[in-house]
């Protein structure tokens, strides 16, 4: 089946359920990073998948906190010798003002830097990608064991296993995870 | 793929961004609009010398014109009196000038008499008015015209009094709150010159002041302010000491060394202690004359004796005696307080006996007594209208107010900055008799309370718009003759006074055409002052003719004989026990006596020591404040047997015990909006007491109590009155 | 061609005429506010002529007058505090101009002058027609919101400069003064040049009366006073 | 069922609807409450629009004392909005046990706080037309800001703080939206899906969201203290008596999270009160709540007590003038203030009953606030009423423009914090959920307890 990619998705009633299914897909063997679940509350890593991607997003908003930092620098030291102003010899481009900006001006970039990358490495908004599967049941507390197929075969056994292991509504469908 | 229409959008992007960016010249140096660029050139502006008459010290001034309007007032800087300086009334004069209330047309009476109501008429109907008046009167009785104006001199003073004199009246009244009569008559006792000194304020190495505010008000403000400045400062090794006798800390006695607060009238007494002591202390050049006087009674007068009398301590009277003896070329003055008691004369000539004694008459640093008449013999026997006349004219007003209350006036001719309306005492009645004259005619700029009595008002124009001449009262020791000229292109359709008697005259035909021979008043100074040798137009770029040399100080004929003068105790209206306190009241330094009330500039300058501005108040010590129960800003009800008013308590920490002093100025009624309820009117509290000797005006002779009262609003001051305390938090 | 510019106002001479205040409202196109504005505390004249009352010796009370107009500091509080640059120093004339057109009117220079001479359009003063006929065209008339303090009469000072420039000459001592110190009766307040070292101010400069208002601060005011002296004996 | 934890006994979807009550269709009653205090912000926006044309002379201002209630209300306003973030960021961070409920509630209040803030600034300005010659962009007209002067650096800060506390407050309502999103219709559907960018609740988008909350709550709280410090040297770099102390930063930052405590707690009794939350805010989270507000009131009171210690032992002239007009001219105020921050807070917070107790803890969160505008008015007023130069003193009362200002900032702040509650759930849904997730009974020995699971997973879990 080439083209569209495929993922099997089964709701579960508790984590313990959800768990033995997950450790069942694992044992097909499905790599550990095709299979995720879909939760209204937050589970630790480890208590169902685990997340083995490493989260860099962090470093990039440092880069931006500094690149911040001498922006407000330069509002402050640079432009006046860009525009000069006169002030009879008096110092205009003080320094503890221009940390005050700086500081200011690094912290606004690391905000909007977080929403920015924290919005790109979860993949919301701009930079969401490809059709994703959902299922609206899990806020009524039920947990989506998603698992992404790429044989027919494997499909039928993931099917297997999930239901094997108490799934509900246990189906195949196309999107990624 | 881009299509056409995506290509024309960022070509035109593009070129925007580099239209924007990169032709523009990047700015060197960031310029303020305060200091325009160099190439922005000032507007150039004219400048006219003439003479200030905001007070009677006759300052030259000269005036910014720039664009045909009068943009600013200086003192001109070659008139001896004022040498460039110019005090806070001086400045003003520009809001008289563009004053919005200013008469534009001739008024004439529009409601029934001494309303005030008026509605305007063209020139021609209100000199055919005033025609028909004055041939109607001239044809019946001469006599029956009265002229009451301020005190005028120079030639403005030579046409009225000529028109008069042909026209057959001897009524020609001057009035004016502030005369020095009392000093005359003590100049005269003492030094045997009926005139105003000349004090040599620079020169003197002491100076006793008996309640003479000369820096504020008094004969010449600006004059005696330069003078006291070069007494201060102009000697390198010499700073003239200053001690001031007086009621209370005036603006003056604040400059003063030391100040002794005194009763007041009882300025005699100290100054009789301070000669007892000199003469005791052999401290008197003349030690014969000195003798003399010490076995006449002076030996009666013992510095104890007169603190018990004036309230001053007497070893202070001792000392200040023994520095004056010590300190010669000393000076002593006496100012309008001390001459405006019932026994005005006896202190100033005590005051005067101190000169003698101290034998600086006629001497640098001391007095003297200039030939003003000497300067202008070419005038012959008219020489004496032009001078300064220094009387306040109070007899002859009664008498014309006696006079007009039984009738004896037809025609009355106002003019004048004085308004007797408001200035004279209630109980003389003035307005009921102006108001029996059947045809009242004002001369004015502004409708003041005596202005509104009247059925026909002339619009005068201001000093800055006419010709003129003066001859300042004090401090140019000599022939110094001021040129007025206008500054500014007339700004209402006004004619000045003169102009409008000349013509008057001429239509009256006969001696009158004769008297006042010329077309306009311009004409008349032209003429006058062509004989003078002088080429006029420069004196006019000049502001005046000045000699340039005073003449020496001269010698006055009584030197030798140094005579004690008659004690005499101040009488005050009222009886202690229902009118505790005594009142003093004093010219304001904004307001004099209250022709500046309607200038907003000088309402709202704080007053050098209460700080208030816009209101009037009443000064009272700390201790008698105590014992009434009166706190700093309360309102009270002060009243003398002969009027009250209201006003708040402004706790004045240097002002002697058992004495209430009030500012005039305020108060006014009639006076235009700026001037309108700022409080009650402190002249309506005076007698009608006069000066034993000279008849003139006696301000300090009543008594008044002071009872507190709920009043709406405050006083409001620009020093705060806690913190007025704390001088040395700005240190 | 670099100038100084200082005021030496001598306390033993001022006498607290007010002529200065007079003349300074003249010359700078101040409004006058009426009495309920004053009331509360809103004149708008540029130099005040502030009496303090002392308790003396003898427990005498003495008035002493001190004519504050802008001290024109060196180290200005109110300069740095402008967002705007609206007050700045001025580079050949060394005086604190203000720049009316650029004030946004927050107030801060105001709240920061400690001898508080910076004084507030809070309204758009009116001036009753023809008053307005006086208003000196040399200077700007300010619009409601716009901070303004004495200038050393800056204007004169142009003229002063503009006139030694067409005549080819330096400026002579005394040639250029504000209103006030042009008409102080008893010539108090003097104004020079303090970098011509002849001119009348330098040398008071050297008096040893001399003191500076709050000069604990540290702003360095160019206002410079003469003590008020007291003659010895009673 | 030992063991299974609090969420599993709920029924999701009826908690949701519990705790998003406020999102339900507006009722008449709520476009009624709306619209009055649409009418009082109309009213102060009038008096603003006069006051702007006719000039600040409506105003009680005069020359000493130039700033008066504006700066007043900008700085309480700063002031309350401090705590929103401070609260949940701190509360995020150390994991307190009962954050849950508060925390959007606090950070709604410090964005929406901080918006009605910002305005007082501008609107204090002479010539408020011309702002914009603050900003720096280069211009025909040649003007460039000056950095250095400290309202500047308020501009750059508020502007910093109110994009952060608007990022924070959006970040962490996505996973709220997304339930939102799921159970919404109409037009309310169409917003949630566009808010909440598409967020599912996968692992991965769990434990990355976890980080870079984690992140704002790290980055927003230097952010908050830096704003309210640069709000203190508005007054600090002044040469003001008593304005003019080094302790001023720390100083206002106390008083600015103690304000907001007391804000919350207000708002918090408020929104239990009309959205019936009574099971969600229990009495223990006012309890902790008021434990923060009672230390916050030494906190204040130890800064508040050093800064007069130091200018009243140094006798100071300038200072010393400015104290001795507390027990002079301001007496009423400064004992108004002593009362309402100290002495009726502290001991009444110290006993549990009336932490427990929400009407008492209402009214003492009100006191508080009272008291701190009050410090406020005597930071400001007497500091410039009795300036350097005695004789200038003066003193200060606002006219009804300014009052119309005060009532008009404080019906500004319920009317977009009750239109922020009809758009957005008030409770952080998720987090309470995740809270419920984590907590399990347990009973040792005899006690039934519940414990909450803190920390991540370690690696070697069980392989079931």
């Amino acid at each position: 089946m080439a083209g569209e990619p495929r993922v099997v998705i089964g709701l579960f009633n508790g984590v313990e359920k959800a768990a033995q299914a997950a450790h069942a897909l694992r044992s097909l063997p499905l790599p550990e990073e095709n299979v995720t679940t879909i939760s209204s509350v937050p589970l630790p890593d480890g208590a169902v998948t685990r997340d083995r991607r490493p989260i860099r997003f962090p470093w990039i908003v440092v880069v931006f906190w500094l690149a911040g930092a001498l922006g407000g620098l330069a509002l402050t030291l640079v432009t006046y010798q860009v525009y000069p102003m006169i002030t009879a010899g008096k110092p205009i481009n003080t320094v503890p003002p221009a940390i005050i900006v700086s500081f200011e001006g690094g912290m606004f970039a690391a905000l909007i830097a977080t929403l920015v990358f924290g919005f790109r490495s979860i993949g919301l908004g701009p930079f969401r990608s490809g059709r994703k599967v959902f299922d609206r049941r899990i806020h009524e507390g039920r947990i989506a064991l998603c698992a992404r197929v790429d044989t027919g075969d494997q499909e039928r056994l993931a099917i297997d296993a999930m239901t094997a292991s108490g799934g509900e509504a246990v189906r195949a469908e196309e999107g990624e995870l | 793929m881009l299509n056409r229409r995506g290509f024309l959008k960022i070509g035109g992007a593009t070129a925007f961004a580099a239209l924007f960016g990169g032709c523009e010249r990047l700015p060197k140096t960031l310029v303020p609009f305060v200091i325009p660029p160099e190439n922005y050139a000032l507007g150039e502006s004219l400048w006219y010398a003439s003479v200030c008459r905001q007070c009677p010290a006759g300052c030259g001034i000269v005036v910014r014109n720039s664009e045909g309007r009068a943009k600013k007032i200086e003192g001109n800087p070659l008139h001896p009196v004022n040498r460039g300086k110019l005090c806070a009334r001086g400045q003003a004069g520009l809001q008289a000038l563009y004053h919005p209330e200013r008469l534009g047309k001739p008024l004439k009476l529009d409601g029934p008499r001494g309303s005030g109501k008026f509605r305007e008429i063209p020139w021609e109907e209100a000199l055919r008015l005033l025609m028909t008046g004055l041939s109607s009167v001239r044809a019946e009785a001469p006599t029956a015209l009265l002229m009451l104006t301020d005190p005028m001199r120079g030639h403005r003073n030579l046409v009225s009094a000529r028109f008069m004199k042909a026209f057959g009246s001897p009524h020609r009244v001057a009035w004016d709150p502030f005369g020095q009569d009392a000093h005359l008559s003590a100049n005269e006792a003492v030094y045997g010159v009926r005139d105003l000194p000349e004090h040599d304020l620079a020169g003197t190495r002491y100076l006793l002041s008996f309640s003479g505010d000369f820096l504020e008000t008094g004969v010449s403000p600006v004059h005696f302010g330069h003078a006291y400045g070069r007494m201060r400062a102009a000697r390198p090794t010499v700073r003239g000491k200053f001690v001031h006798f007086g009621p209370r800390l005036s603006m003056t006695a604040a400059s003063a060394d030391a100040f002794l607060p005194v009763a007041p009238g009882t300025e005699g007494y100290a100054a009789l202690g301070i000669a007892h002591v000199m003469v005791r202390e052999k401290l008197t050049p003349a030690a014969a004359a000195a003798g003399r006087l010490w076995n006449a009674g002076l030996k009666e007068f013992t510095p104890e004796a007169a603190g018990k009398k004036t309230g001053a301590p007497a070893a202070d009277i001792e000392a200040v005696a023994r520095e004056f003896g010590s300190n010669q070329p000393g000076l002593a003055m006496a100012g309008d307080a001390a001459a405006s008691c019932t026994n005005g004369v006896f202190n100033l000539s005590a005051v005067g006996l101190l000169n003698l004694l101290a034998g600086n008459v006629g001497k640098p640093g001391g007095i003297s007594f200039p030939d003003r008449l000497a300067a202008f013999a070419s005038f012959g026997a008219e020489a004496k209208l032009l001078l300064p006349a220094a009387e306040s004219g109070y007899p002859a007003l009664r008498d014309a107010v006696e006079r007009m209350g039984k009738g004896a006036f037809r025609m009355a001719l106002l003019s004048g900055a004085t308004n007797p309306a408001f200035t004279l005492p209630p109980s003389l009645k003035f307005e009921e008799a102006l108001l029996k004259v059947p045809t009242i005619v004002s001369f004015a700029s502004f409708l003041d309370e005596t202005t509104s009595l009247s059925d026909l008002v002339l619009p005068t124009p201001t000093y800055l718009e006419e010709w003129g001449d003066d001859i300042a009262p004090a401090g140019h020791g000599g022939e110094a003759i001021t040129l007025g000229q206008p500054v500014v292109a007339p700004f209402r359709d006004t004619r000045s006074m003169p102009d409008v008697l000349i013509a008057a005259a001429k239509e009256l035909g006969g001696p009158a055409a004769a008297a006042l021979p010329w077309g306009s008043f311009r004409e008349c100074l032209d003429k006058a002052y062509a004989g003078m040798g002088i080429d006029l137009e420069e004196s006019h770029k000049n502001g005046g003719i000045f000699s340039g040399k005073a003449d020496a100080p001269r010698r006055a004929p009584k030197e030798g004989s140094p005579a004690l003068p008659k004690a005499a105790e101040a009488a005050f209206a009222g009886d202690p026990a229902r009118y505790p306190l005594v009142l003093h009241v004093y010219p304001s330094s904004a307001l004099s006596d209250g022709r500046g009330a309607n200038l907003p500039w000088l309402q709202e300058l704080p007053d050098p020591i209460a700080t208030a501005v816009w209101r009037n108040w009443v000064e009272v010590g700390p201790k008698t404040a105590a014992a009434l129960g009166l706190s700093d800003g309360d309102g009270v009800t002060v009243s003398s047997p002969f009027g009250s008013l209201q006003a708040f308590v402004f706790l004045h920490p240097a002002i002697a015990e058992g004495v209430a002093a009030m500012p005039l100025g305020q108060g006014h009624s009639r006076y235009g909006k700026y001037a309108a309820d700022r409080g009650g009117n402190p002249y309506a509290l005076l007698p009608a007491s006069v000066e034993s000797a000279t008849k003139a005006p006696a301000r300090h002779s009543t008594r008044v109590s002071l009872v507190k009262t709920r009043m709406k609003g405050a006083l409001v001051r620009t020093v705060h009155p806690e913190g007025q305390w704390l001088y040395e938090n700005i240190l | 061609m670099k100038r100084r510019w200082a005021m030496v106002i001598d306390m033993d001479l001022c006498t607290g005429c007010g002529a200065c205040v007079a003349a300074c409202v003249a010359e700078n196109n101040t409004p006058t506010v009426g009495e309920s504005e004053a009331g509360k505390g809103r004149l708008m004249q540029w130099i005040r002529v502030v009496r303090y009352f002392r308790k003396e010796e003898h427990d005498e009370t003495r008035a002493i007058f001190v004519a504050t107009p802008c001290m024109h500091c060196e180290k200005a509080p109110c300069e740095i505090v402008c967002p705007v640059y609206a007050t700045y120093h001025d580079e050949d004339d060394h005086v604190n101009a203000m720049v009316y057109n650029r004030c946004i009117g927050t107030r801060y220079c105001g709240n920061n002058c400690p001898y508080s001479v910076r004084v507030f359009n809070w309204w758009d003063y009116k001036r009753e027609k023809p008053l307005d006929e006086q208003l000196n065209p040399d200077l700007t008339v300010r619009s409601r919101g716009v901070m303004e303090k004495c200038s050393y009469c800056i204007q004169r000072i142009r003229r002063g400069k503009e006139t030694a420039l067409s005549e080819g000459r330096p400026i002579r001592d005394g040639e250029v003064l504000p209103a006030c110190a042009q008409t102080c009766p008893p010539g108090a307040i003097r104004f020079g040049d303090l970098d011509d070292p002849e001119s009348a101010v330098s040398r008071m400069m050297k008096d040893p009366r001399r003191f500076r208002l709050m000069e604990h601060l540290g702003t360095e005011p160019s206002t410079v006073y003469l003590k008020k002296m007291r003659a010895p004996g009673r | 069922m030992k063991g299974e934890n609090h969420l599993s006994r709920l029924d999701e979807s009826k908690l949701y609807d519990e705790l998003s009550r406020s999102n339900l269709p507006a009722t008449k009653r709520w476009y009624a409450g709306t619209g009055a205090l649409l009418l009082v912000v109309l009213a102060s926006v009038a008096a603003f629009v006069y006051m702007m044309f006719t000039g600040l002379g409506v105003t009680g201002l005069n020359r000493p004392v130039m700033w008066g209630v504006m700066i007043i209300l900008f700085v309480f306003w700063v002031g309350l909005s401090h705590s929103g973030t401070l609260i949940s960021a701190i509360l995020r961070i150390t994991r307190a046990t009962w954050r849950a409920p508060v925390l959007r509630g606090a950070e709604a209040m410090t964005a929406l706080a901080l918006m009605v803030g910002g305005l007082y600034p501008l609107m204090h300005l002479g010539r408020n037309w011309r702002f914009y010659y603050i900003l720096p962009y280069p211009s025909a007209r040649q003007l460039w800001p000056n950095f250095r002067s400290p309202l500047l650096w308020d501009a750059v800060a508020i502007t910093t703080y109110l994009t952060g506390s608007l990022l924070f407050l959006y970040f962490g309502m996505i996973p709220d939206l997304a339930i939102a999103r799921d159970r919404a219709a109409g037009w309310r559907k169409k917003l949630y899906t566009f808010l909440a960018a598409g967020f599912r609740g996968t692992h991965e988008e769990w434990r990355r969201y976890h980080v870079a909350s984690t992140l704002f709550a790290v980055i927003i709280i230097p952010v908050a203290v830096s704003v309210h410090s640069i709000v203190s040297w508005d007054f600090a770099m002044a040469m003001v008596p008593m304005w003019h102390s080094t302790i001023f930063a720390p100083y206002f930052v106390a008083g600015a999270i103690y304000s907001g405590i007391a804000g919350v707690i207000s708002v918090m009794v408020i929104l239990r009160k009309a959205f019936r939350l009574e099971k969600v805010l229990t009495p223990d989270h006012f309890d902790n709540l008021g434990k923060l507000l009672l230390t916050f009131t030494l906190v204040w009171g130890y800064f508040y007590f050093s800064d007069y210690l130091t200018a009243w032992y140094s006798r100071f002239p300038e200072d010393w003038e400015v104290i001795r007009s507390y027990s002079g001219h301001y007496l009423p105020l400064f004992s108004l203030l002593v009362a309402c921050n100290f002495l009726i807070p502290f001991p009444m917070l110290c006993l549990k009953r009336v932490r427990q107790s929400i009407p008492a803890m209402f009214a003492v969160s009100l006191v508080v606030n009272v008291g701190m505008f009050t410090e406020r008015v005597l930071i400001v007023v007497p500091s410039l009423a009795r300036r350097n130069d005695p004789s200038i003193w003066g003193s200060y009362f606002p006219t009804w423009v300014e009052i119309s200002f005060i009532v008009g900032s404080i019906a500004m702040f319920a009317l977009i914090y009750v239109i922020f509650s009809k758009l957005f759930p008030v409770v952080a849904i998720s987090d309470v959920k995740e809270q419920l997730f984590h907590t399990t009974d347990r009973t040792i020995g005899g006690a039934n307890l519940s414990t909450v699971v803190s920390g991540e997973g370690k690696e070697e879990g069980r392989e079931t």
